[in-house]
């Protein structure tokens, strides 16, 4: 299988300052080290705690490898729990969602309480006197390392080591901040469904893409010029333009407009593009929306918090965030060469029911499976998917502007839209995190 | 169960074949002509969720109003679309043909049918299947879509492309 | 070849519609209206394989009597049913109708059709198909269903699960 | 891929007298070396010489990853041959049963006798003064290792090492024996065709099922319970219970019902569950049944037959026996996450139509992959699975009364019928054929 | 859109009807009741490329005349054919049936249809679809089939065997 | 997976002289290893000149698992480059085959010249003072290390090392020669489209198949048979023989006729079957065919061509031609157990019509996956595939007259039809090319 790594080698040879070697993308071996090493050891993104706003709720997901639950124990506390049975390893919900007053295993009835615990055995007596021990916490559901929540935002680590969430989400954290300040009531509500999208290529093409801003000039020129001809063609002039357009105009923007969103890049592989301008900046203004938003913060703080239009933020490896329209997209590698994108929506408590629909017309333009601008880039990730495996050259390219960022505080990066910093700043952490256990 | 011809209505037959020539245009790849079918404010929905009640506050797989609908089809013409190359290909069987309901007030019915869809490109072959749901404004002579729903079986499965239109 | 409206007989568009219908109420999960058709001493086989004779003497995929039909479906809206979380979908296409036979005397009718049923259960869809015969009782309104036999094409496959009702 | 395990770890201690290890279901290098160990080296359940019956029937099976024959050569010898031509390799068979003079290759036409036994070769002279030796063993259709037969029970091994048949199925031959006595004439056939059933789960979940009496109260309460209840619903009180009910009540029948059927456990891995008792024994008669075994029988040893009523036999690892009910059902393990199950069943010869009936009935309602029974324990198996590949814990546990087993003569340990007894008889017998090879 | 009975010609129903019997002789194995079907010039032809103008400068997946259509045939019957063995299967869905054209000169009549059909053997089956398009003779009595051309969605693809009649 | 084989074992000691070990049809590592040094080593048929006639057609295909492309740069050159873009990897056509004026990558637009060099760079300013060098051949698309033309074949080698082409070809470029010279105009244009048939089997079965002699009259003889029998029955005694039966009839000439064919072998594990005599021999003449040949090359030559009747050419381990059908099958392994073979015809310049047409008629009646001959060969090889995972033997024989070949000039080996001399020597390159790198 590995017939390109021995995997006796130091994988960090594997990536150099400006460029990785191709294997990284094709190589099984590699995989089930980046499971091991990266998504079932660092932060890894679960869901949002609106998924299960009531006691018993729970939504059933996987990290890395591993199914685990997230659940709402009492009123407060979100936890995450291996989805399976202490006894002979059945999972414990076999569907997505739904709400238990406890946790029963279909097989041999083993009963756990919300926050995990043991509370009943079905004949418990057949194990007295024998090694079993109830109080174990091997005879309990076992919850994850550690679980953290930002603003709602869970997050879960199978490691007990490793930096605390807000360490970890430092430069980030900004993003779901002015995703969730967004809403006049400042809280945030998943809603309106998930879209699946199954891409049969490497997770990591994927996620490089958020903020490569040199490819939507080329790869959407197709959906986003139709679209311009399409709407000039069809509306008259005097007509306001459509929500649809207003959407997929801008990524066909020009190399200029999408150089000067700029790029900013952090510890631990995250980045953000946009700031001040992106894709979404120029979006008609949603009657009623504004009053309430400077109605719970003020012209000013309102001002402030419009201002900041990111693009995409790259919570590294597992969560892709777009504040300014609300919608984020979680990425679940599966194989070396398949990745499930799940795309989500939120609802912006307090504001009017006009930016819900836009966000919804949004991810359905641009995440679908069956629309324009999905399968525009799925198609950019199956070509490289498969080119990689020529050997016509070992190494994918990262160089654009190298030793051109700017250093700012905090370990925080700052260069030109254009730039390659955020692969580079992802390969940085993945090599970090690929080497640790070695080293 | 329903009446084959209601009152001034147009007739099962006259149903069927509106289906089966819809079915041959996108079979045939003739999407301008299909976009033509369809009323001004004629809606292509395909939900992402089962009896999804509503296209407006959930995610859907494709929801086209005309303008959207026009994109799409002009696409398939495009030679920058890349996931375009080759042009995937698409067979539609219609069956389980019935009317629903006909208001002989605004002239329009409801028809539900059931389909296999095969979608082909690049040696993958991709079966869909599902129920349509019709509404089609009649006019005594020819009937125009004013809604077409495609409720697939597997809507909420973890789909790869689904190039064409259903 | 056939006649379509034998002597005194059902019309083949009233079979049509029957089919529909029962297909219908299978795609919508209604299925207690479903076992309804049933005649009192109505089967539902699904045969193991091919030409079988003999429902007695050898294994079937499912074969139901009144009482076994009743408990498949409520299982469906049995919590404690692990197999059925989430619970499967099904679409039913039904073509190539046809009556075989009506006797006048005893007022059944043989009816075979083709069909292509999708299951579809946590991102798996499964693709059968085959032939349904069905048995049935007229009484110049409406339809009782004696037995409907669905011969599976793959019968005799090691099958994973078919949850749903072909 | 083998991420769980480093092949040169002992797999021995994968197994602890009252655990074992997750990896061992979900690896796939575990898998291979149970092909190799176990499968392809102990004895394996092939069919039954009634399959056939007459000179040059075939069954077309498998063992382990090889496909394999099973023949009549003359009216009394069965045989088990390698479905491969000496030739080029091809399968000489392609069908799964059928009758034949002599096996013609389809490819370039060798013939071998019904006994293996190379015949003729197509212009024979070509070989002349070459290293092919048509007396070399090698030259003809290969016998497997051994092959042994009781009552018609056609086991073979690939290794011509091991116990002898008869040694081997100490203390579970009287399972076959109570099967075969059922029979007025002592003599079975299968009949009724076969059920296969595909599961995407290890085969050592199947098979730890079967005498795991924990479970039916908890999987199968759907289906038996609604079964009940849609009965009392439907029936008139009086009316006499319907077949179907008699077999699905008992599946809910109370845990001190499936306590008191009690366990037996032996060498290389087989036990039995029930004995006096078990789902089985409240079947009502069948008319002229009992007639006709006094009459062959005599009423005492009629009323011994019938008073062994055994749930589930267990022949580790391929061959499983429910006699009461006339039933087997055999494993082909094909990967590390499946498993086909084949269900059989059998006619007593002599005994009225009726028992074969209720056999199909059971047959049916219980193993078929479109009913009501076998789903669940599927479901059970599908859940474990994915479970196990979490590590929430390391371990699938088998504490239940341990230490309580009652050792009886010949290696026979005895239990109650929730203990976990069989599940650690099974991998004691694993963990001596998996380590043979190492010590 | 088509009339459903062109003058003096078919009707429709007598279309479907002749669709559904082949499609019945096809899943039943009774094929030299099938190859009795054609014309003594008859043709059955399934193309290896989207609208393929030729069957003589292009290969196809099966282009058989009378006498190749019979060795076919007998094939399915000859012990020794060692990839029939055990036979394959087949169950034909006809659907979307259209009468395209009729000459009352030629009394001839261009069919158009869809179908699915499923092929199983040896646990595998594998999905084919897309469209027929029949030219059929008539005599007031019955069909005679003077070309069946069997378009398949990927016929492109890289198959692995074909071996049943489409 | 590779249970079978040691990667550190000798590959070598599964080949000897007359029977090579079972697993080099089954094994995974042995296929990896086979790609490695066989298919993206030696020289591999790639396409013919007449699919890319007009400059800026290209024809996209893969090397063993590395897509190329082989496209017309200007007039009179063909080239062969990897399919990648020296970016970040993409495949520069997603399509089999068209006509472009440059390649211009669908994912940042990187321009290429059709001669594979960089032509231009979106904002390539980015650039500037990084180690990113648009001199450097890596930052063009790579051609192949070697490319070779053969009177239109293009054959591509994806080493720098090795023997040239025409020395490669020694003994076969005869074939070729002779396919060629059936054109009046001496040129060949590949037309009527592709037949693409996949096999569920080792790539080696295929390539083995071609010139064993032996297999006919078994396999093929329910097809010819059955062929000959229908048309005796259908057809009056006096009508001609349709052109199928010509076609069929020979697949079951008699052990004699296939003998007398002969064999010849070459260096490189290249062979062909037949010479005076084939299948092909006996078809009627096609009118005027004659006359164009005689008037282009003479009767003398025109009779010399004629007299040449190859039957299957194998230029190891990719390419295979019928010259006297004008007919060539190309092997793409895919996996260990999966091969694409793919069929395409010739149109011989200058020729009448009909010998397309006959040419077309063979094809589908052969080489289509729904029709009569192919699926019986295919259909041995799965046998094979499925019997050589039995352990029964571990050899495959290859016997037949061993040592009664006859050497001839040039490394030419010559032997009766029936021999099994061109699978040894296909053995005897297999060992060269496996173990070349180790020793
Ligand atoms: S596996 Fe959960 S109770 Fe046994
Ligand atoms: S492989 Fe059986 S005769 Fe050659
Ligand atoms: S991968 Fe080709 S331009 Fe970037
Ligand atoms: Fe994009
Ligand atoms: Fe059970
Ligand atoms: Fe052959």
């Amino acid at each position: 299988m590995s017939a390109d790594l021995d995997v006796d080698v130091d994988v960090g040879k594997l990536v150099e300052p400006d460029r990785v070697h191709r294997s990284i993308y094709t190589d099984p071996t590699i995989f089930q080290l980046e499971m091991e090493r990266i998504f079932e050891h660092t932060w890894i993104y679960v869901g949002h705690d609106s998924q299960v706003p009531d006691p018993g709720d729970y939504y059933a997901t996987v990290i890395g490898r591993q199914p685990v639950i997230m659940f709402r124990h009492t009123d407060t506390k979100v936890k995450v729990l291996y989805n399976r049975c202490a006894h002979k390893g059945a999972m414990l919900v076999g569907d997505t969602c739904g709400n238990v007053q406890q946790f029963s295993c279909g097989y041999h009835g083993w009963c756990y309480d919300t926050d995990g615990s043991l509370k009943s055995i079905p004949l418990e007596k057949g194990y007295d006197g024998t090694r079993f021990d109830r109080n174990d916490p091997q005879s309990s559901m076992r919850s994850v390392a550690r679980v953290g929540s930002y603003r709602g935002f869970v997050f879960a680590s199978l490691s007990p080591d490793g930096p605390e969430l807000r360490e970890w989400l430092v430069g980030v954290d900004a993003s779901i901040d002015n995703l969730a300040d967004r809403a006049p009531a400042g809280e945030l509500e998943i809603t309106g469904g998930v879209l699946r999208y199954m891409h049969d290529s490497n997770w990591k093409l994927f996620v490089e893409n958020l903020n490569d801003l040199m490819h939507p000039m080329k790869v959407h020129q197709s959906s986003s010029m139709t679209a311009r001809t399409t709407a000039k063609k069809m509306l008259s002039k005097d007509a306001p333009v459509p929500a649809a357009i207003e959407i997929l105009a801008p990524f066909s923007g020009g190399y200029s407009f999408f150089d000067t969103m700029g790029l900013h890049a952090f510890d631990y592989g995250h980045s953000y593009s946009g700031g001040k301008v992106s894709i979404h900046s120029a979006y008609s203004d949603i009657p009623d929306y504004v009053e309430a938003m400077e109605s719970a913060y003020g012209p000013e703080r309102t001002q402030d918090i419009f201002s900041e239009n990111r693009h995409n933020t790259i919570f590294y490896p597992s969560l892709t965030i777009k504040g300014a329209i609300q919608s984020i997209r979680v990425v679940r590698p599966i194989a070396v060469d398949r990745t499930l994108i799940e795309s989500w929506t939120f609802r912006l408590k307090g504001a009017p029911d006009a930016l819900l629909q836009r966000s919804i017309l949004y991810c359905n333009l641009v995440n679908s499976s069956a629309n324009l601008v999905g399968p525009e880039d799925y198609e950019a990730y199956l070509r490289q998917q498969h080119g990689l495996s020529s050997q016509g050259s070992d190494w994918v390219l990262m160089h654009r502007n190298f030793g051109q960022e700017r250093d700012l505080d905090n370990g925080e990066r700052a260069a030109n839209g254009t730039s390659d910093l955020a692969f580079r700043n992802q390969y940085l952490a993945w090599k970090n995190y690929m080497t640790a256990t070695i080293s | 169960m329903r009446a084959d011809q209601p009152n001034n209505g147009p007739s099962l037959r006259s149903v069927e074949k509106f289906l089966f020539y819809e079915a041959r245009l996108l079979d045939q790849g003739r999407l301008e002509e299909w976009g033509q079918l369809f009323t001004d404010d004629g809606i292509y929905w395909v939900p992402a969720t089962v009896d999804q009640p509503d296209p407006i506050h959930h995610v859907s797989l494709m929801y086209d109003d005309k303008l959207l609908r026009a994109v799409r089809i002009r696409r398939f013409a495009d030679k920058q679309a890349i996931p375009l190359q080759p042009l995937p290909r698409g067979v539609h069987l219609v069956s389980n043909i019935e009317i629903d309901n006909y208001s002989s007030s605004s002239r329009e019915c409801i028809i539900s049918s059931s389909f296999i869809v095969l979608q082909y490109q690049r040696d993958k072959q991709a079966v869909f299947g599902g129920c349509y749901t019709h509404t089609l404004r009649w006019d005594d002579e020819r009937f125009a879509i004013k809604q077409k729903k495609a409720e697939l079986a597997n809507c909420e499965a973890a789909h790869e492309n689904i190039h064409i239109i259903l």
